[in-house]
């Protein structure tokens, strides 16, 4: 797992490589938290570059929307496909976070 | 049969994960690419493999995580055995859809992507089955876990 | 320990050959990349199990491919078990440099990557082993063939 | 394994993508003995898209190369990298195939 954080006025896009899962989440919780704790107003979650989330990866993403919109904020995912697409519709949670599509 | 043995830890999640995925290669002709079985059954074998890492093993130190792949043209059974804690799949709670859960979502993955049956014992045993369905594609998930 | 066994045939190549790879990155940080270490390792890897599919097994049924691999930081071994037909791999013919070989090049590749021993039986056992060298790159395989 | 063949002129490039080892190599076979059968001036492997690599991958490689050359026409490798680069060289074959490096 590899990610990426750029801000530019109220958005920020975090992208996220490779595997997000059981072994990696823990890794990237840092920067989640420092998102909830800077009030972002836009999270856009890139995840055109990831291959595969397991359930302890899709849990972080759910906890950081939770966390932003309690602040006021919102979160979007970007770019999912292939084995993380199944997952997300799978869990209707495509509907929560791709609320246009 | 492929027989696959590692220690029930997380760091050997990478290990365990491409032995399925490249096995599903072989339930399907070469010149056709991964598709939503190879996605489903990687998917729903990561969360048992979690599964036995995180909660199996919790408090004790681990056995192994085993499990014999049975790869036939069209199906796939995934046999795994642990010698940690034994649970009852049937006690996990069911998934409100749509709603915002943070955790136990593993078993209901698995579910929901391939055939489960469960013995606890020494070991402990988890069958995970999946057929090719002729013509299916991600729409056969849909109808299956209605 | 991870422990693996297939049936010796080609088409479980990919299996094989993708849990020497992942094993590969237990050895060093998870920020590394792979590297000539992991190069080399699948290579004569995978020219072991070349040899117990194509000769080991050759005119009888196939028996299994075993490999017990042993990952510490900075090293890896694996053990090669097959029960096919024993040879001797000093008898390998040493390979003309830079003369345009077909075939017999699989030993070579083997001895010059890794450390290499065999021993006869039932099973035959063969172990290939690799320390991470401080430093080290693809310049120490120059050294180590010359 | 997949392969695609391109004739210019004199020059045939041949670019084999994934891995071609003894699984695999057979399947090459045909359109190796077709280069040598139509006696094709120049023929370029492309292995930029190459992951691996294997002894019986060098040897229809080699293989094409000594016929090629019987019939009075060149081999070329381009593109060489990774793990089918370190076999090359651990075999010399790097000077063979590509005379200018
Ligand atoms: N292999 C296992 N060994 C022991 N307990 C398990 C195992 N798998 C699941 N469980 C139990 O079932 C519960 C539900 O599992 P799961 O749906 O995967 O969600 P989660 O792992 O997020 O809790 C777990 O919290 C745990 O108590
Ligand atoms: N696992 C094995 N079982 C039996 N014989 C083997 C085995 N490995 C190698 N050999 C013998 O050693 C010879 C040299 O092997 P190798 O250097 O890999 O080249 P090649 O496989 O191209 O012949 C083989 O031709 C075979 O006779």
């Amino acid at each position: 797992m590899r990610f990426s954080r750029t801000d530019s006025g109220d958005e920020t896009v975090l992208k996220v490589d490779g595997t997000l899962d059981a072994v990696t989440a823990p890794e990237l919780r840092p920067a989640l938290d420092a998102l909830v704790a800077e009030r972002r107003r836009l999270v856009t979650v890139d995840l055109s570059a990831l291959r595969l989330i397991d359930s302890s990866g899709v849990g972080a993403i759910v906890s950081l929307f939770k966390r932003v919109r309690a602040e006021g904020g919102d979160v979007r995912i970007s770019g999912l496909r292939d084995q993380p697409l199944a997952i997300f519709q799978l869990l209707r949670l495509d509907r929560v976070f791709m609320p246009g599509s | 049969m492929i027989r696959l043995a590692v220690p029930g830890r997380l760091e050997y999640r990478d290990v365990v994960l491409r032995v399925a995925s490249s096995a599903c290669k072989l339930t399907r002709p070469e010149s056709e690419r991964a598709d939503d079985f190879d996605n489903e059954v990687v998917s729903a074998f990561g969360e048992a493999f979690n599964n036995v890492c995180i909660h199996g093993y919790r408090g004790r130190p681990p056995g192994d995580f085993a499990v014999e792949i049975d790869v036939e043209p069209d199906a796939i059974t995934l046999r795994v055995m642990d010698t940690g804690h034994s649970f009852d799949p049937t006690l996990a709670p069911g998934l409100a859809v749509g709603a915002l859960h943070e955790s136990g979502m593993g078993i209901y993955i698995m579910r929901s992507f391939m055939e489960m049956t469960y013995r606890p014992g020494r070991p402990n045993v988890l069958v995970l089955t999946k057929r090719r369905v002729e013509g299916s594609s991600g729409r056969d998930v849909e109808a299956k876990t209605r």
